[in-house]
């Protein structure tokens, strides 16, 4: 696991490797009101504190509100973008509250186990075995054989934790003032709880990680794709409110006004996105966020700001489909809309997301090739994404914004000029600029037309773009493990997590993400498969999109598919079955 | 500048005798009036007969897809607060496809100018039953739904809240000029229902017995009392009222009409800070 | 020409052989109010009457009304369905009126040009040479040197149509009287002017073309699409008007009423498939059609019918895109949206209309395929199909329009039951089959889950179904020419017509439509390529999209794609060029 | 049948404390005192919290998408006549991303009862404001639009014309039982407005101080009046008036409601001929 992506490495397997890691991976499971994402929360903010790295995934029931809720936090002292499997630590105040969860947790021979010491149960058999007996801890306060309102339990669960992980009590009151702060009595009831816990509390020791010293930053995925736009130029948002994207919406209702910019809630994805184009019609760099129901409706206008070389923003948070699909769980279902989807024939550029330090570097990309090309920009996120909270460096220096040239008077060429890829844009308020965007084909001075052989060489011009794109963004694509690796994975988008940690455990194996989906980096990916014995594609989408879509492109006969629906992600156990099994 | 200063070179393609070349003089004409600047002008439309009138003017123009002028607008206006943004278009695109985004148009409060040409027909589709289709057209050409009751526009966005709301015909020129001007005056949302029968596509005698339906407010009508505006904005004596039915007294205004997130706008600068030296303060449309 | 698909054929070029070819081609160019439609449409009913075959297709100016318009007819012993390029006869009042139609029309040597006496100037030159001079007739009633209104000048030009054509005058009074019957002031008015054209017209004659005595029907690819969807049990429809699909619902309001159906205008596409999915909800055989733009924005209702398993029926009137595009030409750019589009994986079917005959058929296959599967079934038509008229046999026999499976109580399986490709079909009002239907992800019995190893389940059961249909319609494509020919071409949907004429005047090729493009027809395609030198895929579509989809699907590396922007349809000649242009 | 015989076997997903128990309860009564059978029940929903209902009940129910119940309804009453359809949602699916429905599902009438529970929220996607957001709730928790005014859904509705309209708190459950019975009951599409607080996601004392701002209508009080209703749908005053404020006088109704194509409905059986022996006459609700 230290081992840098590009080292060779001789580890091998999951279990014994994962166990020596400089990682620590928490599971925290209960029940509405036992707070546990809050608990999450506060050990990944401690870990950020001290320079540790980490992520925090969180799951929930079906009931809108206190329902059972899963926690899974993995604290690192290195750049994590996956959760892992085998929990370290098991905190359960319930244990009839697991069996939501079977498939997304696993003990291992030394994990510890934190019940509730009223728990009288045993732990189901998918969970696996750990060598260590639980620890049997009064979290509930019962007063004649009923359970009461006592200790918030989450707060004595954090002086244990903070105990297991060797983690000093000044920085969890530190925490607690961070978050609490405001609320002077909430705040000296939890520290109280805490600090009889953490006094009380015997608990194995889980390994020691050593953090950076410096303090680091936690962010979610839409977090970071709304501070990724603002700096990369953003100065209007439309959005409607939809799982998992409702996020960016609200992180810029908060940031975007200090910048100078303007959020609007609109009545629907439609409206949002009209909006997006009218402002950007106007001259302002503007976005709009959303998921797979949501990029369905915008179908129509997605077409509109292609034809009118209007600029956008669209960011698509994918989530389960299809339909209402599964809202909170995660899928790579949207890349065929994303890329073939909307009537008739129109460029856009579609951006897969990494991860979330990714995020608000692909932003800037996004914004780059919308403002610089005027067409859409899609950028697809996912609720894996989305939903997780990541502990990453600080940003020191960000790019500069991207600016759209401008028309002005004198300048010649018309706004469709087919003289060039992109004609200089006509700002509404330039003297003599004055043009007409129109959906319907046009001349290149704006005007209606129904010419088939002008609408021929407009098609022509407006795809001049991708092609001009696929030139400069060639190397858009990231690489894992060493060249002479023989097995080869080609995947996108939040597989790179996984895949990083598998690349690294298995250097017979490299693998291959475009940052760029559409135009795709062929180029790129034919030098790196050569000399491959083998070749896999690792999506979550049952049709197997993204397979398809390389298949049209090139030569993919002899790969192997390894794609199924969403829900919960990729394991690295599921990863080496799946690669094993679908071995020719 | 003139009138016609504020037309494009394009030639309207609409059939002789339409309603809508009414409507592009009056608008030019209350432009003029203005003395709106054609740079400053955002000119936005949906998709219909009506909504190509937005090629027909010098502007910044947008002729947009079927149904969605108004979001195009208002994120237009929001973005840039310095342009006057006018919106036109039919029936069919306002009050059929476009509905659902006239209340929220109107409660947003941006400062935008709507004028629908209502000719009660789907002009450029050839005739079909728009939602203001009168039952006796429905009945009389055979039209889909001819039991739906037909959707009074100016009815509809005044009882969403809408500040300023008029009615014209667009035979009479002098009046659609005035009611554009006024509207586009209007600081905040101003809708004005212009009728503008359809040559081709209506029962025959439409047009002249629609002209003779309407009749002009009364002098002393006060356009500032919302349940006189109900009353003079309903048609089913079968009367139009023309004049300013509504406008919404100053005083009722909310704090920043325009400003639809919080905080407050005078921040904003469009561009990303790249301020121009001809941008005005929002609301001001110079 | 006369030479069956199947039968060698000998004749070579193409224009030797279509001056003596069993047709007649007529070209009329007028203005708005010249009545030119008119006039075509007569020639139609005469043609019909008599049982002689032909099409026609039409071309308008932007003008909404009172433009510049073209009728082009063309009249066959046999069924035709491409119209030809080189007019017998150019009739054309006013010669300003031809610069619009550059490029869809032109003369050959022996072709018969009327023009109207008072015009001086001369043909334009990209019209090409005929050898016979101009018959210049006094079309225009001429006093004091201006025009003033006379005899109708589409009477005047049908009667020296008859004239040239050999065409009895008791037809065309057939044909006045069938068409203005009730109105007989204009009858007289009509029938007057004919005469006395058809008494002085000294026109050259054209080929004698001898009908089959039968009568036969003049039907527009929106009417049979109508009429064959209300054979195939159609008794629900919703829709939005759009060219150029609107006639479609037209043709419903006039004719579904009587056969104890329902026709509804909807506000928006979007609830025009809403009431589609709730009508078939309810057990009733629905439909909807539209263009590009509706069908973007039916997008997401597209994956509700999917997901909750009510059959739908979606009509698409291709048209040239994206966004408003140019709503009355053709193109064949709505291929990728309706096999891809889409947030989610989910199963449709996508069907392609090649005529005006097949597309009653087609829409008979769209109904059972829908109805036996229950998922949404796209028909790709197109405007070249929609808005041509086309001469056809009457209809003997229909098939048995087909029948959902009724799921009745002690039925047993539920409604998504995993046991069964479709489970029978739970009619409201049926005692006990109440379930819920559901966008959300959902057990067999319809109750909302987030569990992702159901998901993956249901998406296996949901895609069951296309492998289910292909088994079932891998011969769902037609194949022209002879198996022997070396040169193959493979195309989909209107290209049916010119590849028809293109096969038989050139033996060395063959041609292969499907007519289900997804699930796509594979092992017929190659079974059907064995032995070919060469491949090459025609479509109008500028991202060549029918060839990347088959490229997704099978090699094509060795294929050219011979693909344009919609517009004008491809002609012999065009292909002429493209095919010998695009030789490796 | 008893009201929990219009139950499903689904436990609701509901936080505790939330309005819509008492909707489901309400409803279940009002089914339960029709005696409408549960095989020829169906309910439609799009999404949202308050959507969810119709899988809490046994019937032929259809959890659609986001703003579309309407017309998934529509065409399921169209096409069958025979059943009960009644749709229910919340504020954000029926008057944000769905008001372009209403308007023409009010004026098709179309024999529907459309049940709207309005937490001023979104509650699904946890905490935006919805279009009946009040002013001081988005002020109070720092909502985007906080300048919008809020829309009037009983308002909207009877200003599109519809023939039914009626307010009630989902706290009093005698009332929602008995407003949603008589709107059942209605022939023509039939809207009541439920206000059901949210107890996750509205301000804090939120549900308490809507309960108190609800006042009965008057015994007197003639739902015949539209002029009367218009005044007693408004809520400017702080004030919710319960109980019918319109019903249209049934000689105003148009000849053949439910029958939107030109000829008439009589024609008609679904499934294409096969007749089914328990099928009745169009607008009989069984
Ligand atoms: C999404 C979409 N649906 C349908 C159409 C077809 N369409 C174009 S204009 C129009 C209606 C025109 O009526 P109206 O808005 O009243 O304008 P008018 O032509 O009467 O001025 C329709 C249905 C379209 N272009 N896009
Ligand atoms: C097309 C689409 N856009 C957005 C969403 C996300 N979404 C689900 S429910 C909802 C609003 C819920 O509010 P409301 O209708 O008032 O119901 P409540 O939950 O308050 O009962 C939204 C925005 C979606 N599912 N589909
Ligand atoms: S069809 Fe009607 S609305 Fe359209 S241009 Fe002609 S007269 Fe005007
Ligand atoms: S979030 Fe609000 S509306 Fe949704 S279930 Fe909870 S209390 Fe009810
Ligand atoms: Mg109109
Ligand atoms: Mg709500």
């Amino acid at each position: 696991m230290e081992t840098g992506a590009n080292a060779p490495s001789t580890s091998r397997g999951t279990g014994e490797d994962r166990k020596t890691k400089k990682s620590v991976l928490l599971t925290l499971v209960g029940s509405g009101g036992d707070g546990v994402a809050l608990l999450g929360d506060l050990v990944m903010w401690m870990a950020a504190h001290q320079g540790l790295y980490g992520m925090m995934v969180q799951s929930y029931g079906p009931q809108i509100r206190g329902g059972e809720s899963a926690a899974i936090v993995r604290i690192a002292t290195e750049e994590v973008l996956y959760e892992g499997e085998e929990a370290d630590l098991l905190l359960c105040f319930r244990l009839s509250d697991l069996a939501r969860f079977r498939g997304s947790m696993r003990l291992h021979d030394g994990s510890v186990v934190i019940l509730d010491a009223v728990e009288e149960g045993t732990l189901p058999e998918w969970l696996g075995r750990t060598g260590r007996a639980p620890l049997r801890y009064p979290f509930a306060t019962i007063e004649e054989g009923r359970e009461v309102p006592g200790d918030p339990k989450n707060m004595l669960a954090l002086g244990l934790l903070c105990r297991a992980l060797g983690w000093a009590k000044g920085l969890a009151h530190a925490a607690l003032e961070h978050r609490f702060g405001h609320r002077p009595q909430l705040l000296a009831r939890d520290v109280a709880a805490f600090d009889r816990a953490f006094a009380s509390g015997e608990v194995p020791a889980l390994p020691r990680l050593v953090g950076r010293g410096v303090p680091l930053v936690v962010e979610n995925g839409n977090e970071a794709v709304a501070r990724g736009a603002m700096d990369a130029g953003l100065r209007f948002f439309a959005g409607y409110p939809i799982t998992p994207s409702s996020e960016v919406m609200e992180t810029l209702i908060d940031e975007l006004h200090g910048r100078g910019g303007r959020v609007v809630q609109a009545e629907d994805e439609i409206a949002a996105l009209g909006m997006v184009v009218g402002a950007s019609f106007g001259g302002v760099p503007a976005m709009t966020a959303t998921s797979g129901p949501g990029l369905s409706l915008m179908t129509e206008m997605m077409g509109l700001s292609s034809m009118t070389e209007v600029p956008a923003v669209i960011v698509d948070c994918q989530r389960a489909g299809p339909a209402t699909g599964m809202p909170s769980r995660t899928e790579q279902g949207d890349l065929y809309h994303a890329v073939y989807g909307g009537h008739g024939d129109f460029p856009r550029v579609v951006l897969g997301v990494f991860d979330v330090v990714h995020a608000r570097d692909v932003m800037h990309r996004a914004f780059l090739l919308s403002e610089t090309w005027h067409l859409p920009v899609l950028v697809l996120s996912d609720a894996y994404i989305a939903q997780r909270r990541q502990i990453r460096d600080p940003i020191i220096e960000t790019h500069e914004a991207p600016r759209r040239q401008r028309w002005t008077e004198g300048d010649g060429p018309s706004r469709f000029s087919m003289d060039q890829v992109t004609a200089p844009f006509r700002v509404p308020g330039t003297p003599g600029g004055q043009y007409m965007a129109a959906g319907l084909e046009h001349t290149p001075e704006g005007n209606p037309t129904a010419d088939g052989d002008l609408h021929q060489r407009m098609n022509e011009k407006r795809f001049l773009k991708l092609e001009t794109i696929a030139a400069r963004t060639r190397d858009w694509c990231r690489t894992l493990g060493v060249a002479a690796a023989p097995k080869g994975i080609v995947a996108w988008g939040s597989q790179y997590g996984v895949l990083r940690e598998w690349v690294r455990e298995h250097p017979e194996y490299r693998a291959f993400l475009p940052e760029i989906l559409h135009p795709f980096p062929l180029a790129a990916l034919t030098e790196w498969r050569k000399g491959l014995e083998s070749l896999a594609v690792v999506e979550l989408s049952y049709q197997a999109q993204f397979h398809h879509m390389l298949a049209s492109l090139t030569d993919m006969s002899g790969a192997r598919s390894i794609a199924r629906s969403g829900g919960l992600p990729f394991s690295l156990s599921e990863l080496a079955q799946r690669l094993e099994e679908a071995r020719p | 500048m003139n009138p016609k200063d504020y037309r494009s070179a394009l030639a309207p393609v609409w059939c002789p005798g339409c309603g809508d070349f009414g409507v592009l003089k009056g608008l030019t004409q209350a432009l003029s009036d203005l003395e709106v600047p054609t740079e400053k002008l955002g000119m936005i439309s949906g998709i219909g007969c009506s909504s190509r009138l937005v090629g027909y003017l010098n502007a910044y123009s947008f002729n947009s897809v079927h149904g969605r002028a108004l979001p195009v607008a208002t994120g237009l206006k929001l973005a840039r607060p310095d342009l006057t943004v006018v919106v036109v278009g039919g029936d069919g695109d306002g009050f059929s496809i476009g509905i659902g985004h006239v209340p929220h148009a109107v409660r947003r409060d941006v400062d935008i100018t709507y004028a629908v040409m209502d000719n009660g027909i789907y002009g450029l589709t050839k005739g079909q039953a728009s939602p203001t289709t009168e039952l006796e057209v429905k009945r009389g050409m055979g039209l889909a739904g001819v039991d739906e009751r037909p959707i009074n526009p100016a009815l509809f966005t005044l009882s969403s809240g809408c500040g300023f709301v008029a009615r014209t015909h667009a035979g009479n020129l002098p009046h659609v000029r005035q009611m554009l001007r006024e509207a586009i005056q209007h600081p905040g949302f101003a809708f004005v229902h212009i009728l503008a029968a359809c040559a081709t596509y209506q029962m025959p005698g439409y047009a002249e017995k629609l002209f003779q339906r309407c009749e002009m407010l009364p002098d002393d009508y006060d356009p500032t009392d919302f349940s006189a505006a109900t009353a003079a904005a309903d048609t089913t004596g079968d009367r139009f009222r023309l004049g300013i039915l509504y406008r919404r007294p100053v005083e009722q205004k909310l704090a920043a009409p325009a400003d639809v997130t919080r905080g407050r706008a005078d921040n904003w600068s469009p561009l990303g800070g790249a301020t121009e030296a001809e941008e005005t303060a929002p609301g001001d449309r110079g």
